[in-house]
């Protein structure tokens, strides 16, 4: 049997995800691609957030809380790991792309060969 | 004295990731002060993770898998919150490959990157790979594995793109972080399944309470796809070669490291993770017994001869010398996938419907694929430090505009003959030792296997005999006159790795029976791995 | 070209088929019953104020009891950085 | 890029300040309330990229050398990872907390549940608050300064 209550967050995570899977596979313009990625990144950091829902809970910080039953705080801290990693990934992502276009004069993943020499 | 080792082995496993990350975070300021001093205090590093690798690989052969938990003295186990590092025989066989490469890449760079800019942030780069790699192979929790996957990859694509003034090395740099990103966010997507599933992150508890439903198959096909990814395994080896000629040869001889950590990855997921479900009937037909194991197995033969295959006859074609390693290098993944692969084929069968003999083979084949491992750094590593040092003589790689070298520089062409014996598994040298097991083990699997395997090996002899001849043997070439021999350093760098091959070669049984046989056996013994962290020992 | 993309097509396809069922078939969002307790998340709730002095549970996790993760994570930061710097450097001495 | 107009330079000195302040609180309270050191470093780290875009990056880089940041972040990243190894040295195991229950600085321990905060407390936390919120403040700094500058200085397509 298969538990289908409430599934819309998780669809909504597949959904990103394969938003930017598409970007990836399908786009040949590499800012594009990079875009792909990020959004791709997304999903999986709402991946991980979603996990830590729980129903009628508070955030997991007792200064001042009224309190009560308090959401999981472990996917939290995942997902800010995972962002910060998400902007190194990027900066670098972009950097190569700046002197890829210094070298190419094009961002067309089509048009950007090595050299077999 | 013996209290202060002690209490060294004791922290060893989280002094070895510790000791590069210090040394990186301090090589910026140390390269202000002076060029030499800064070279000196990086090998310094390299070389006193080194020593902490050997106590702790000491440690963990004579005295069995050993943990090690970040922030108390006395974790909690039952559920386990914080992070452990847990090295069984694996991980320290793999810990001591990660550190011999960073040593000779250092010493070798000494001179080879002596005229480049940004040195400073080039040695960074060296320690923070080796850290990552370190931490990749001795942690025990699947976040962290996750973290230090992109530290390896972050900072061996900063380093493929190290001469931005190259087309190939910029674009190879681009195709290997956008690879190394979407692997690693299958990665963490897979440790989100596993979370929601079993609000663990700790793979000994994952393995512990895994079972085999359908949310397990997806996080073990997206483990395995994102993995091999990374290692370069057909048909996503293409960034390999490209990567592999991009960077400089140094660079390259820690990225083999990187490619053989993420293999760690795969071996360790498939054989740890979910090493419990292996022998689950998933359907029987009278006495044959469809499990995991077997399709696993039989999927990761598959991909072994397709990316064997590709690798030479792409290496055949190929027309610049560190491409041409590069595909030999995907061959020889090719060769240790091949070995895993039939070894998990016909270890794990439920008992009743196999011979003992079979799973015997299989274990010979573990055995001969992990030797295969360490042999491939080596190899592949000298091979790259003698294009290196090719290019740092001639600025050429390109074997048209190549010739006579063997005149000008003696050493180099002796280092590039040991590396030619050894790659083509010619006797006596290491790869002659690993694949010698290899073509027996799985012969008695599948004759035709071994069958491919050894006209692959010829067929990399035919490639780097062509090399030979037209580099290093021949007239010269005249843009090419005034060549010299090579730095001392470099010389000292490609000698170590000559020597080590050489004495593998020489002693295989030795090497086996210390540093493989544990190995095998803690991949084959999941359930050690398990007990080391929840059944108190 | 045509066979390239049909290839991608396919692919693109079986993943998105087998990702829907994946997210069928997780947990039931927000509700964790008998069989599925959060024990490692509840023990860290229960404990982070004694154990780690933070009032804020989420930093007890980041910095005390995953705080080797995020050693990790601030080295990925400075690799980036490195390696920005690395590829933006001045070629020439 | 030489820098925008002079509306917008003033506005963005005028809220630079208000923004470092904002971020420098999210810090230092990252053991009490929401944030921390990446969150409160990565607003610092914008004020600072919003200066460079109001003033542009051949100014901002005649005032900041991207060498003082790559130290600013070395020092932070040791500071981080030498609070670890301290505690190795004083609690016998690497990342202890070993400031909390001391008699030295941030050692009061919260009474269990919803208590109102207290800024003495938590440990090594704080520190390493500070030490992530200068790495982050450095680091991205000097990503966007570095990109920016190069960008400005080689154009478009100059090899």
């Amino acid at each position: 049997m298969i538990p289908l209550a409430n599934p819309v967050p998780y669809i909504a995570v597949i959904g990103l995800v394969l938003v930017g899977l598409f970007a990836v596979v399908f786009k040949r313009n590499l800012i594009k691609i990079v875009i792909g990625i990020t959004i791709i990144e997304s999903g999986v950091n709402l991946f991980l957030i979603t996990l830590g829902y729980r129903e009628n809970s508070i955030a997991p910080i007792y200064t001042s809380s009224p309190g009560g039953l308090m959401s999981l705080p472990v996917p939290q801290a995942l997902t800010l790991t995972s962002i910060v990693i998400g902007v190194a990934v990027l900066a670098l992502m972009i950097s190569f792309i700046v002197h890829i276009y210094r070298h190419y004069n094009t961002l067309d993943a089509s048009k950007i060969r090595g050299d077999e020499e | 004295m013996n209290d202060i080792l002690s209490i060294l082995v004791n922290h060893s496993p989280a002094l070895i990731v510790a000791v590069p990350l210090f040394g990186a975070f301090l090589t910026p300021l140390v390269g202000m002060i002076n060029d030499k001093l800064r070279n000196v205090f990086v090998i310094f590093i390299t070389l006193l993770t080194g020593f902490f690798a050997v106590i702790l690989v000491n440690e963990v052969f004579t005295n069995g898998i050993k943990t090690y938990c970040f922030g108390a003295e006395n974790p909690s186990v039952n559920p386990v919150v914080r992070i452990f590092f847990e090295v069984d025989g694996m991980s320290a066989f793999m810990a001591l490959i990660a550190v011999i490469l960073p040593i000779v890449a250092v010493i070798y760079s000494w001179g080879f990157a002596k005229e480049e800019t940004g040195q400073s942030k080039y040695y960074t780069l060296i320690l923070l790979m080796t850290a990552g790699i370190l931490g990749m192979v001795l942690t025990g929790d699947m976040f962290n594995f996750f973290v230090f996957l992109e530290i390896t990859s972050i900072s061996s694509a900063a380093l493929v793109a190290f001469w931005t003034n190259k087309k190939n090395s910029v674009q190879a740099a681009f195709k290997y972080i956008v690879i190394s990103s979407i692997g690693a966010l299958m990665v963490l997507f897979a440790i989100a399944i596993f979370y929601g599933q079993y609000n663990a992150l700790n793979m000994a508890v994952i393995a512990n309470s895994i079972g085999f439903g359908f949310l397990d198959k997806i996080a073990l096909v997206v483990l395995i796809a994102a993995l091999t990814m990374k290692a370069a395994i057909a048909p996503m080896h293409m960034w390999l070669p490209d990567a592999y000629s991009g960077a400089p040869s140094p660079v390259t001889v820690v990225i083999v490291g990187t490619t053989l950590a993420s293999l760690y990855g795969v071996f360790r997921v498939v054989f740890t993770i979910y090493g419990k479900q292996f022998l689950t009937i998933l359907r029987s037909f009278g006495d044959f017994a469809v499990t995991p194991s077997l399709i696993i197995g039989v999927f990761i033969v598959v991909l072994a001869v397709l990316t064997m295959i590709i690798g030479v006859f792409m290496a055949l074609k190929s027309n610049n010398f560190k491409r041409m390693i590069g595909y030999a290098a995907v061959a020889e993944i090719g060769y240790m996938i091949l070995a895993v692969g039939s070894a998990i084929s016909t270890y794990f069968i439920p008992t009743g419907t196999t011979t003992v003999t079979m799973a015997e083979h299989g274990k010979m084949a573990l055995t001969g694929g992990i030797f295969h491992m360490i042999n491939d750094a080596l190899d592949i590593g000298l091979l790259f430090l003698v294009a290196g040092a090719v290019y740092y003589a001639t600025k050429e790689t390109s074997l048209n505009k190549l010739g006579g070298l063997s005149r000008k520089m003696k050493y180099t062409t002796v280092f590039f003959l040991i590396g030619l014996f050894a790659v083509s598994g010619l006797p006596p040298m290491n790869g002659f030792a690993s694949k010698l097991i290899i073509y027996q083990s799985t012969y008695q699997v599948n004759p035709v296997l071994a069958i491919v395997a050894i006209l692959c090996s010829i067929m990399l002899l035919a490639v780097f005999v062509k090399v030979f001849h037209s580099a290093f043997l021949g007239p010269e070439i005249s843009s090419i006159k005034n060549v010299k021999e090579v730095p001392r350093s470099m010389l000292i760098a490609m000698g170590i790795l000559a020597a080590l091959i050489i004495f593998f070669g020489l002693f295989p049984e030795f090497v086996i029976t210390n540093i493989v046989e544990p190995a095998k056996n803690a991949l084959l013994n999941s359930s050690e791995y398990i007990s080391a962290i929840l059944g108190g020992v | 070209m045509s066979k390239r993309n049909f290839a991608a097509v396919i692919f693109f396809t079986i993943v998105a088929v087998f990702l829907f069922f994946t997210a069928l078939m997780m947990h039931p969002f927000g509700i964790f019953d008998d069989n599925n307790q959060p024990e490692m998340d509840d023990r860290i709730i229960d404990n982070s104020q004694t154990e780690t002095g933070a009032n804020n549970a989420v930093t007890g996790v980041v910095f005390d009891y995953r705080g080797f993760d995020t050693l990790g994570e601030a080295t990925v930061l400075f690799t980036a950085v490195a390696g920005v710097i690395l590829v933006f450097r001045r070629l020439k001495k | 890029m030489s820098g925008m107009s002079k509306i917008v330079k003033t506005i963005a000195s005028l809220a630079f300040p208000f923004v470092m302040i904002y971020g420098l609180y999210i810090i230092a309270h990252g053991h009490l309330t929401p944030g921390g050191g990446f969150q409160g470093g990565a607003i610092v780290a914008s004020g600072a990229a919003m200066i460079l875009v109001a003033y542009g990056s051949v100014w901002t880089m005649g005032k900041v050398k991207e060498k003082h940041l790559s130290t600013l972040e070395s020092t932070g990243a040791i500071v981080f990872i030498g609070t670890a190894i301290l505690g190795l040295l004083f609690a016998g195991v690497f990342f202890n907390n070993f400031l909390f229950d001391s008699n030295l600085i941030f050692n009061i321990v919260p009474t269990g549940g919803s208590t109102v905060g207290i800024l003495n407390s938590a440990g090594t936390l704080p520190i390493m608050n500070f030490a992530v919120g200068l790495k982050v403040v450095a680091g991205l700094f000097a990503i966007v300064l570095v990109m920016a500058y190069a960008t400005t200085k080689m154009g478009g397509n100059e090899k």
